[in-house]
């Protein structure tokens, strides 16, 4: 094997506590495969998702984002999910037109009985990331 | 109109407001103390409004001024100002009968950079600039040269979408004609989309590596109006107060994002850095995004919801999973 | 006394280069349009054209916008510290303006003042400054107000007066004279080129236009601080920021920051400014919240407390901060605009 | 020129460099009160261990490497010196990290900074300590100093108070004063509290109360600055000169040393010609900046 295929991209997922961090919850007990490289912070809803904690992340080094909330009309505040869909529109477009590659930048539906659709997404946001390279957006050199 | 007769009306204006007691304070122009440049002149004296002035050089967004002055306000605005004043009120950071505006019809305001480069001359060394209609006139050692107005407008004048004040309680003339033409090329968004990925990340890495956190261009923003903005956090602290790039550049993409729905493209931002960053290329784009994405235009219906707390139950979804 | 020299414009490079060899040359460069001192290329000398100051002043090529303090890792022993590398070469900076110049002559003292700040002083210890006269100020300057003139040779080792197609040396201090003394390539000077320097020696004082009274100027602050109407009316259209501060010659507050990113870190030390309110924020109070007192600290500062601590008012009239300011807040304006004492 | 001569100040600089921290290990954690810690430190370096020496009122930067530096005083006193101490309240972000940190851990310090407390000016006279809260820190230590050495001082007063009994800082400190028969010690909360049978009331107003004579005495005053403000003015009642009356005072600090700025009092730096002013000095000042 070579190096590429060997590189595990590094993803921070903002999940939704009444819905995705729950289908993330059910994806890991019913057993459903989806690579291990995602570390998961809860968030009491898409619409807490500053797109600063994206940006943040990336300078972290994170190879990627995902951030996963209810389906539309299905928001326990009613709106959250709507302004982060707006939030999150803006923000992949803006962060693609100053040059970072638009696969690094994730969002998803998922409810809380979606643990194979969360096993899925994180499954295709992973072979998008690895398509590119790692995130190296930060470093002083190139 | 001239606007020697607009800056006689405003005077009248301003100083029936204030004589009326209508308003506390009065924010217009006034000379400024160098060649060409006017000066934000903020008074609550009745006899100072003989000081204010309209021109080609009234550059200021005085918007800026209005979350923070306590008191009713009469204010000359043109019409990128107009639709910050606006920006303020769907967030209630000020109340529609706490303002009276003063609307200038704007033509255009004149980018003494853009003459500096034409002419090879800094602006100390020209005896006069002034519009001739469709031309700027420029006397220099006692001789005159013209340019088209296209050549020396500011980039965001030439592609102003509302040139008279939209939400206005008074219009100090009557509507004008927008002056269209070719934006600066160096900065020019066409060009940088045009760029390979890789290189237009490297282009912005390299302005913002100027760029020495002086936060003009968020401190001249109508629209950044936050009381603790998030660069000034330590715990967490999101971005480092030393300015290396990389926190250069995350303040001022993060800042944009944060007020997209709210920028007018009045290009005060661009206008005040002094490192020369084409800030406005990245305000400009955002303005573009929004409109593209919800139809939406800053500042434009004070009864709007504003941007980012509002939402259609179908739109811009295709991205998501 | 020997005849005075001159450098022919035609062989500045060749002048330069010679200095290059010996010191870092440091010229007016152009970075994205915003004008400093950098490093020389060994070529370029478009420098000569350009007949105004920089907007970046030198202080920036001692006290940059940004420099790594030191640095520190962790390993089984504990937290070891490294210092940042000073930098090998002695700066000969060339075509300062003697505005800048004094400046740096009032950071000196800041710097020195009881505990030596090492970063500082160690750039600044065996530099050599090549003054160039103004022969164009700016509108905004007013030099000749605080002491200074478009061709004050006060804190400068060499001073050149552009004649037309030469400069006209005239050697300041021992320093100047021995580096001058080791200089090839250099012209003598004609009485004629000299009676023409004098001319534009002449010509230049009479541009700076700006005028302002500093007499009693401290005592008048004194009397004014706690004239919270005046201050309010002075600082009403201050928006705040740090252009004034920055990129002014004389400013030199600092701040300190450690980053840590990736298990590399380091305090880094960067320019911070009075104007903001966070600049003496504390977690439970903060004195100067009111952007009135934040203008008033700039002012007393340069005009008022410098003087009582230094002798020496910290400005020099560049005009950087009327000039570069976004909404044209004028710092002669509001001086001449200080109540008098009653 | 109104500057402080800084010749005669102590030098500890790592490497020559008055901005490089030493290291120093943390040798015991105390709970003060919620929000505050005492932390009892030791430089990793033997030999500074044996060198180093401060006054009382001097304070020094702390730094959690990778967090940042904050300024406190040497709340120790220098008479006892097996070790040193510092005490801080939870507050923002380099504060946070100290708490997190238990025994053995490293920090920077680099100091001392500051004036101290004028033990030259104090001796022979009678003292009032004058403290809330957290600010009994500085003045703690010259209270220890002044009792390891209580032949050179007259009276010794204090007067302490805190929001509430769980609030007071140092118990072990008051208790032990309280049992010292040599000392005088007044200590009060601000509102009435079921576990506290002591005196209720503000700082100001319990020293308007207990009244301690002006003859031959220095007040010392130490707080929150709104105590510190209303301090003042009793004071000057009871008939204390501005020249009797001594505080050490907080601003926020970056470099310890009067160069970054932030710090002044019109042309003094706390830093530096500080954080010990009697209120003479500051007086034209006090009201609008602090």
């Amino acid at each position: 094997m070579n190096q590429e295929s060997e590189w595990k991209p590094r993803i921070l997922g903002f999940l939704c506590r009444w819905c995705s961090y729950a289908g993330a919850d059910l994806a890991g007990t019913s057993r459903k495969k989806y690579p291990a490289n995602i570390e998961i912070i809860r968030v009491p809803c898409s619409g807490r998702v500053d797109p600063l904690f994206i940006i943040k992340a990336l300078r972290l080094g994170f190879d990627g984002v995902l951030v996963s909330g209810c389906h539309p009309g299905d928001c326990h505040y009613q709106t959250g999910n709507y302004r982060a869909r707006r939030r999150m529109a803006i923000t992949k477009k803006f962060l693609e037109y100053i040059g970072v590659e638009p696969q690094r930048i994730q969002a998803s539906w998922v409810s809380a009985s979606e643990g194979g659709k969360f096993a899925e997404v994180v499954t295709k946001v992973t072979k998008e990331l690895k398509e590119i390279e790692p995130n190296r957006l930060f470093d002083d050199e190139e | 109109m001239k606007n020697s007769e607009i800056e006689q009306r405003l005077r009248q204006e301003a100083k029936a407001l204030l004589e009326q007691g209508k308003v506390d304070y009065i924010v217009g122009y006034e000379a400024g103390s160098l060649k060409f440049t006017t000066t934000p002149l903020i008074t609550r004296n009745k006899d100072d409004v003989e000081r204010l002035i309209v021109s080609p050089f009234i550059v200021n967004n005085l918007s800026v001024y209005l979350a923070e002055i306590k008191g009713r306000v009469g204010i000359a605005a043109k019409g990128c100002d107009s639709r910050s004043i606006v920006n303020l009120m769907q967030d209630n950071k000020i109340a529609r009968e706490d303002v009276v505006i003063m609307g200038i019809p704007c033509p255009g305001l004149i980018d003494l950079k853009k003459i500096e480069l034409l002419l090879g001359k800094d602006r100390d060394e020209l005896d006069s600039v002034t519009r001739d209609n469709d031309r700027a006139v420029i006397t220099i050692d006692g001789k005159e040269k013209d340019f088209p107005m296209a050549e020396v407008l500011f980039d965001n004048c030439l592609e102003c979408e509302f040139p008279v004040p939209r939400e206005s309680d008074v219009l100090l003339g009557e509507p004008c004609a927008l002056v269209t033409g070719e934006v600066s090329k160096k900065t020019g968004i066409k060009e940088l989309e045009a760029m390979p990925r890789r290189e237009r990340w490297n282009y912005w890495k390299e302005e913002f590596s100027r760029c020495i956190r002086c936060y003009a261009c968020r401190n001249v923003c109508p629209a950044c109006f936050c009381q603790r903005c998030f660069v000034e956090e330590s715990e967490p602290q999101w971005v480092s107060p030393t300015p290396k790039w990389q926190d250069n550049l995350m303040f001022q993409v993060t800042r944009n994002i944060h007020v997209a729905g709210r920028c007018t493209d009045c290009g005060e931002c661009e206008r005040a850095c002094p490192m020369n960053i084409p800030l406005r290329s990245l305000a400009k784009k955002m303005y573009d995004i929004v409109d593209e994405l919800f139809q939406y235009k800053a500042g434009t219906d004070k009864n709007a919801s504003p941007l980012l707390t509002a939402y259609e139950a179908i739109e811009a979804e295709d991205f998501i999973r | 006394m020997s005849a005075s020299k001159k450098i022919s414009k035609k062989d500045i490079v060749k002048i330069l280069s010679q200095w290059n060899q010996e010191f870092a040359v440091l010229v007016p460069s152009k970075e994205g349009d915003v004008t400093r001192m950098a490093r020389w290329d060994g070529k370029d000398t478009g420098f000569m054209d350009s007949h105004r100051n920089t907007v970046q002043p030198v202080k920036a090529n001692f006290f940059p916008p940004m420099e790594e303090m030191f640095s520190f890792q962790k390993n089984k022993e504990g937290y070891h510290i490294e210092l940042a590398s000073p930098d090998e070469h002695k700066l000969l900076i060339f075509a300062i303006r003697p505005c800048d110049a004094n400046a740096l002559a009032i950071l000196d003292m800041a710097f020195k003042d009881g505990y030596e700040d090492p970063y500082y002083l160690s750039r600044r210890k065996g530099t050599v400054l090549i003054g160039l006269g103004c022969t164009n100020p700016y509108g905004s300057c007013f030099c000749t107000s605080m002491g200074g003139s478009p061709f004050d040779s006060t804190n400068v080792d060499i001073m050149l007066t552009d004649i037309g197609n030469e400069f006209l040396i005239e050697e300041i201090t021992e320093a100047g004279k021995e580096l001058v003394a080791r200089t090839e390539e250099l012209e003598e000077a004609k009485k004629t080129d000299e009676a023409k320097a004098k001319q534009v020696k002449e010509t230049s004082y009479n541009k700076v236009t700006r005028k302002i009274d500093t007499r009693d100027i401290d005592k008048k602050l004194l009397a004014s601080f706690e004239n919270k109407d005046y201050w309010e009316k002075v600082s009403a259209k201050c928006i705040s920021c740090g252009i004034c501060t920055f990129l002014c010659p004389t400013c030199y507050c600092f701040d300190i920051n450690d980053d840590l990113l990736k298990k590399q870190g380091a305090r880094f030390r960067s320019w911070d400014s009075c104007a903001f309110p966070v600049y003496t924020r504390m977690p439970m109070e903060n004195p100067r919240v009111e952007k009135w007192r934040r203008v008033r600290q700039k002012v007393c500062h340069k005009f008022e407390f410098f003087p009582m601590s230094f002798g020496s008012i910290a400005c020099v009239g560049c005009g950087r901060c009327i000039r570069l300011c976004p909404v044209n807040w004028d710092i002669t304006q509001t001086i001449e605009s200080v109540p008098e004492i009653t | 020129m109104t500057v402080t001569d800084m010749s005669q100040r102590k030098k500890f600089f790592a490497n020559d460099n008055v901005y490089l921290p030493h290291i120093a290990i943390i040798e015991k954690v105390i709970d003060e009160t919620p929000g505050v810690k005492t932390f009892h430190f030791n430089f990793k370096d033997e030999k500074l261990r044996k060198e180093f020496s401060f006054n009382s009122g001097q304070f020094a930067e702390y730094s959690v490497l990778g967090v940042g530096e904050a300024p406190f005083c040497i709340s120790s006193s220098p008479s006892r010196s097996d070790h040193l101490e510092f005490a801080t309240q939870q507050v923002g972000k380099v504060t946070n990290a100290l708490h997190r940190l238990g025994v053995g851990a490293e920090i920077g310090f680099r100091g001392p900074y500051g004036n101290g407390f004028p033990l030259d000016f104090l001796q022979g006279k009678n003292l009032v300590f004058v403290g809330g809260g957290i600010g009994l820190a500085p003045l703690r230590s010259l209270i220890w100093n002044a009792i390891d050495n209580r032949d050179k001082y007259e009276n010794i007063d204090i007067i302490y108070g805190a929001r509430s009994p769980d609030d007071l800082c140092f118990k072990y400190d008051l208790d032990a004063w309280d049992k010292d028969k040599t000392i005088n010690i007044t200590s009060t909360i601000d509102k009435e509290d079921k576990s506290w049978s002591g005196r209720v009331g503000f700082v100001p107003k319990v020293l308007e109360e207990v009244a301690p004579s002006a003859s031959n005495t220095v007040a010392i005053v130490c707080g929150p600055p709104v105590m510190i403000r209303f301090t003042f003015p009793v004071l000057i009642k009871l008939g204390f000169t501005p020249e009797q009356m001594i505080t050490t005072l907080e601003k926020k600090m970056k470099c310890g040393i009067g160069k970054c700025g932030r710090c002044n009092i019109g042309n003094l730096y706390v830093c530096r010609d500080g954080p010990v002013f009697t209120y003479a000095q500051i007086k034209n000042f006090v009201s609008s900046e602090y």
